[in-house]
């Protein structure tokens, strides 16, 4: 099957930092690609990247292609690039809470995507747009259309941000973090929700976050980045049963769970590097139990193991 | 058993906003009637969801703020009635870590300041070997006493508010979410280090945090709260839950482990305002349970059952 | 938002009679005599009484103070004691000078420093950006009856485009609005700047780009629109400020105003002309906070929220 | 590079160094211009008034033939002694005025803001010409007004510095440590509202200056023979289109020097990293 977003060999970069590393990912209509890290993986850029949005923060792709549907997206015009934005690309933000114009009411903050890439009339706007909010279990949608974000509770606002991608009747949606902020019965509702969507209306998901509670729940595949660079990725089964890079052992190690024997969360020594002192080599190298002279040396190559591949001169179970 | 170290009774707090010439003076109930004891040694969890007292009560319990009705027994000594000068000299057995590593410490001191300051307030000569000392016991390096927070990662923060509360061997120590803004790989080694300090020390802690796997895995006993009140006591990590509000929290939690994937049932509705509490039980606008009875009375945490629980529909 | 509003209004009114105490008892701090003035050197003493009774001035200071308020309101602000016309006169013949002037150097200092301020913002970090924050800043450096003095010079006296002084004429009010502006419009230009390169950052933004809106779009209606609350808020409260530099340019440029009559009859110890000066200058800042309060909340639903 | 304090690295060429340049020249022709002025300040040669720029006058002269350069020198003690002694005056008073506002709080916090704001809204010439005319002209008069006319600024920021700090972590984690109201105000709370307040005192002697001048113009600052920039500018502003140099020198010094003030301010304020902190004074 053909990805619908592809990224190839990505490298970005804000000013002459370099921040994310040569970084590959496909996400397939139907499915659920989990993108995980900690602070500094490059995690959100690389969503940037997909959105084409890096200018916003002065970032740009220094390297590698962004492909969705078959196109690069460097090739594209300004307005081409727009027309897929919000049109064929839905994007949810971390924080529900700013990710709302307070001066805009909701109605008029959704219609506008389906009036200004589906032609629809204000009144069909709104009709679709009542349709969306009721679709998401939004009770009593006509009044919510007339209220300010500021009215409304966090994990309302995120249903209305989630209606706001999908109004473009998009197929790949990119969410970044988009459970971080709330509580964790409204974590539940919107994972729930995003699950949902991806089996009824086959949509493809790019779903990042740093939970891998999360990822196991509902992604299909999973990609793990540690300091801008691609340690881990394959399907979650596999993955979550004998994962193959140290790190994403040790991550999942740190997450406690029923049942887990009292002093058995350790942790993974040390700190997450900063960007303008990676490690040279491995960059997980100083924190890594198996780390040998090599690790120090050279960074690892990204090669095929199983259904996915990894990068780690002593892959494998420990 | 003996002696509890905490105990409190019908602990409350409201706090009241506006009332100036622009707007109607509003009452918001942050924590209500809050009776619970923490023994001598026990970790203590207080889990619940945003907004719903969790972190008041920390500070109701240590009086940084003032209660409004209620009492609050610290060893024998009554803390609600105490004198400021008592209070503060009380201070040296209890102590606090905040959430924040960023904003908890002073920017303008170095660590080895920092770790000077409880000796200073409290009029005791700092030990020649003392700010080494408690690097040394938080894991960080005795070089990093000349510098200051912001050359610090989030972790090594915390660490430094760990040594800070610490400092003069404390007997009861509330930790108001000390890993939520850290990453998970940091949060495990904090989880760890408080462990391994709470046996060298022989502390009490009371552990607040949002995330119930966490409190299950590092508590004794848990305190589940919902809008201000206290619905549930679980009496050990295993204990199965029997009000429905703990129930739907631990539902909500998803185990790193696709293989245990399993339905969502999400919670409905919508949190009431503290601002305007419902009559009945507070949880009754989204509980599946909830009667008539429910919503006109307020259930009582009922000590008639295996635990505490405030429910009239207990599982 | 009616109720509010006139809940705001009524604070207005012990602003108000605090902010008249303080005029009228400060002038009585004011060493030299009025009287001297008028008085003839030589002059008996009971010459000098009656013409203190004349004026009220032999009455103990509240009672002076209450008489002067209670005709304030009926619109009766005395008669100036070295003028010897009514005040109210005086003031009916400054104000609409002041109000033209004051106003179109708000106007001015609005919409160039708006202007300037969104292409500085959009430009940000590059050169339309230093080179307008960098003129801006030089023109706030410049004492504005200065600055008066050098436009005079170069345009009314070298160029000869407008005349010297006096207020005849639309031509005698460039120079003025624009000496006086000069100081607004770098005040508004930075907060716009400032204010549309905050909002840019902010994740709603980041968000309409998501969803596909075309930049400029973004920029003009949802980024300026939230820039620009701060920029009203600061506008209001400076308003007085800005009106400042009123004063100091009536005198360069001779024009009559509020500005031209309060310098003369400070000088000249005419306190009924400096109260009710003062008083005007007073009720327009008043009035200036009031209407930026007001705009606030159109612009702003969480503002009126809050007041409800 | 970055061990060196703030101030000393906030002169980084191009911008921060050349402001940093005029401003040392600026206060050491000030502190210097007894021993380094080519004439005295008033000495008159009514022969040579109204003389342009020339090798003996290399500004030229004013109505009595006096040496411009000379006069701006002794100008710039003047201007410059009355802004930043008027300024400390305002910082000192408003720092105290404010803290205490802020750390007792309830009404004695809302009857000084309201008395700030009101005052902070009026035009700072219009208060320090009332204040001048109450005072008496002359430098003190102008001193006092000045630093009278700022007060509700310095006030105001430190207000808002203290409330912010207060509602900072490491305010609660002193108390919870026992710290008393001293110990919090004296080693927390002032130290770290310092550095905004000293940065924006500095910006404000820059608008000082142009205070000092437009008093001086009024007639109401230093008193003749005693030259003040204004004062040149007062006297010169009649023979504006006999002799425009009177006029413009004193002006273009006026302009560079608040020019440089506000130029390196603004890179001590980059330096500080503190311009969030300074929002909302103005």
């Amino acid at each position: 099957m053909s990805a619908l977003l592809e990224l190839s060999g990505v490298s970005v970069a804000i000013g002459n930092v370099a921040l994310v590393d040569r970084i590959s990912l496909r996400v397939e209509a139907g499915r659920i690609l989990g993108l995980v890290g900690e602070s500094g993986s490059g995690k959100s850029l690389t969503a940037m990247a997909a959105m084409g949005l890096l200018p916003l923060i002065g970032g740009r792709v220094t390297e590698g292609e962004v492909r969705f549907a078959g196109r690069d997206m460097a090739g594209m015009s300004d307005a081409e690039r727009r027309a897929l934005r919000g049109r064929r690309i839905g994007f949810v933000t971390q924080n529900p809470m700013t990710a709302l114009d307070p001066v805009q009411r909701i109605g008029a903050q959704v219609d506008i995507v389906s009036r200004l890439h589906l032609r629809l009339t204000k009144a069909a706007a709104r009709a679709r747009t009542l349709d969306l909010l009721t679709q998401l279990r939004i009770p009593d949608a006509a009044a919510v259309v007339d209220a300010y974000p500021h009215q409304l509770s966090g994990g309302m606002k995120q249903r209305i941000v989630i209606a706001m991608a999908l109004a473009g009747d998009p197929e790949l949606i990119i969410a970044d973090e988009p459970t971080t902020a709330l509580d964790v019965t409204v974590q539940a509702q919107i994972i729930q929700i995003l699950g949902a969507l991806v089996r009824d209306r086959g949509l493809a998901l790019l779903l990042i976050t740093h939970d891998m509670g999360v990822i196991a729940q509902i992604c299909d595949r999973v990609a793990v980045l540690y300091s801008g660079r691609l340690v881990e990725e394959g399907p979650v089964g596999p993955i979550f049963a004998n994962p193959a890079h140290p790190y994403t052992a040790a991550l999942i190690d740190c997450i406690p769970q029923e049942g887990m024997a009292k002093r058995s969360l350790r942790g993974i020594p040390g700190a997450v590097p900063s960007a303008l002192a990676f490690p040279p080599g491995c960059r997980f190298h100083p924190r890594c139990r198996r780390a040998t002279e090599t690790c120090r040396d050279d960074a690892p190559p990204l090669l095929p193991l199983g259904a996915g591949s990894v990068a780690c001169h002593h892959a494998g179970p420990p | 058993m003996s002696e509890p170290l905490i105990r409190t009774e019908g602990l409350t707090k409201r706090f009241r906003s506006g009332g100036g010439l622009f707007s109607r003076e509003r009452v918001m109930t942050a924590v209500r009637d809050v009776t619970l004891e923490i023994a001598r040694g026990e970790v203590l969890g207080v889990v619940g969801e945003s907004g719903c007292g969790k972190s008041t009560l920390a500070r109701l319990i240590l009086r940084l703020i003032e209660t409004t009705e209620g009492s609050v027994v610290f060893d024998g000594t009554e803390l609600t009635a105490l004198p400021p000068t008592a209070l503060r000299a009380m201070r040296k057995r209890m102590a606090m870590v905040f959430q924040d590593p960023y904003s908890s410490l002073d920017p303008r001191f170095t660590l080895a300041e920092v770790l000077a300051e409880p000796f200073r307030v409290q009029g005791h000569d700092l030990p020649n070997d003392a700010v080494p000392a408690m690097l040394a016991a938080v894991g960080l390096p005795e070089a990093l006493a000349t510098s200051y927070p912001h050359q610090l990662s989030g972790g090594q923060r915390q660490r430094v508010g760990i040594a800070r509360a610490l400092a003069l061997h404390p007997d009861l120590v509330v930790l108001d979410e000390p890993t939520a803004s850290l990453d998970v790989s940091i949060q495990a080694q904090i989880i760890a280090l408080l462990a391994d300090l709470r046996d060298k020390m022989g502390l009490t802690y009371l552990f607040i945090s949002h995330d119930l796997g966490l409190v299950r895995y590092f508590c004794d006993r848990i305190v589940v709260m919902y809008l201000g009140s206290v619905v549930e006591v679980l009496p050990n990590t295993q204990a199965a839950p029997r009000h429905p509000y703990t129930d739907a929290l631990m539902r909500s939690g998803f185990a790193p482990d696709p293989a245990r994937r399993r339905e969502i049932v999400p919670l409905g509705g919508e949190i009431p305002s503290p601002f305007a509490l419902p009559a009945g039980c507070a949880f009754a606008t989204r509980c599946a349970f909830a009667s008539d009875r429910c919503r006109r009375e307020r259930p009582p945490l009922s000590q008639g059952l295996s635990h505490p629980v405030a429910c009239f529909h207990p599982l | 938002m009616l109720p509010w509003l006139i809940r705001r209004v009524l604070t207005l009114v012990p602003v108000f009679l605090a902010v008249s105490v303080v005029i009228f008892s400060i002038l009585h701090f004011i060493p030299g005599d009025p009287i001297d003035n008028l008085l003839k050197v030589g002059s008996p003493a009971s010459a000098r009484a009656e013409m203190e009774a004349r004026y009220g001035l032999d009455r103990a200071l509240p009672v002076q103070y209450g008489i002067w308020l209670g005709k304030v309101f009926q619109g009766d602000l005395g008669t100036a004691i070295v003028a010897r016309r009514p005040v109210a006169e005086l003031i009916a013949q400054a104000l609409p000078h002041s109000l033209r002037l004051g106003g179109l150097a708000l106007l001015f200092s609005s919409v160039v420093g708006i202007t300037l301020g969104i292409i500085a913002a959009l430009w940000r970090d590059r050169w339309p950006d230093r080179a307008i924050m960098g003129g801006v800043l030089v023109g706030s450096t410049m004492p504005n009856f200065w600055l008066g003095l050098i436009l005079m010079l170069v345009f009314s006296v070298w160029m000869g485009w407008f005349p010297v002084s006096g207020a005849r004429g639309w031509n005698s009010l460039v120079l003025p609005v624009v000496t006086i502006g000069l100081g607004g419009t770098a005040l508004v230009a930075r907060i716009t700047r400032v204010a549309m390169i905050e909002a840019v950052r902010q994740d709603f933004v980041t968000l309409l780009h998501a969803k596909g809106l075309p930049p400029l779009r973004i920029e003009l209606f949802h980024v300026l629109r939230h820039a620009l609350i701060p920029v009203v808020t600061i506008l209001a409260l400076r308003i007085g400020w800005i009106l400042g530099g009123a004063i100091t340019v009536e005198v360069v440029f001779a024009r009559p105003g509020l500005g031209t009559l309060l310098i003369k009859s400070l000088s000249q110890h005419d306190y009924p002309v400096v109260q009710a000066c003062l008083l005007m200058l007073a009720m327009a800042v008043m009035l200036g906070t009031l209407l930026g309060d007001v705009l606030q909340a159109m612009m702003d639903p969480r503002i009126r929220a809050a007041m409800a | 590079m970055s061990a060196w304090p703030a101030p000393l690295r906030a002169l980084r060429w191009p911008v921060g160094g050349i402001a940093g340049a005029w401003l040392i020249v600026i206060v050491a022709a000030a502190l210097f211009a007894p021993l380094i002025s080519p004439y005295a300040y008033d000495a008159q040669a009514l022969k040579e008034a109204y003389g342009s720029a020339s090798a003996a006058h290399w500004l030229g002269t004013d109505e009595f033939g006096r040496d411009l350069l000379t006069r701006l020198m002794y100008g710039a003690r003047t201007s410059l002694s009355v802004s930043a002694i008027a300024i400390s005056l305002s910082v000192a008073c408003g720092m105290v005025l404010g803290a205490a506002a802020a750390w007792f709080g309830g009404p004695f916090d809302r009857t000084v803001m309201v008395v700030v704001d009101l005052t902070w809204s009026f035009p700072e010439i219009l208060i320090a010409l009332i204040l001048v005319a109450i005072i008496g002209p002359g430098t003190t008069g102008t001193m006092i007004a000045i630093a009278v006319a700022y007060l509700a600024q310095f006030t105001r920021l430190t207000r808002a510095q203290i409330m912010t700090l207060k509602g900072e972590t490491f305010i609660e984690a002193a108390r919870s440590l026992g710290a008393g109201n001293t110990h919090i105000l004296l080693r927390h709370l002032l130290p770290n509202a310092f550095a905004p307040v000293l940065v924006a005192a500095m910006l404000a002697t820059g608008d000082a200056i142009i205070l000092e001048a437009t008093l001086g113009f009024f007639g109401l600052g230093a008193q003749p023979p005693v030259p003040s920039w204004g004062g040149m500018m007062s006297a010169g502003s009649a023979l504006v289109f006999k002799a425009p140099w009177i006029i413009v020198f004193p002006g273009l010094a006026v302009a560079a020097t608040v020019l440089a003030i506000n130029l390196y301010g603004d890179a001590l304020i980059a330096e500080l990293d503190i311009r969030s902190k300074l929002r909302g004074a103005g």
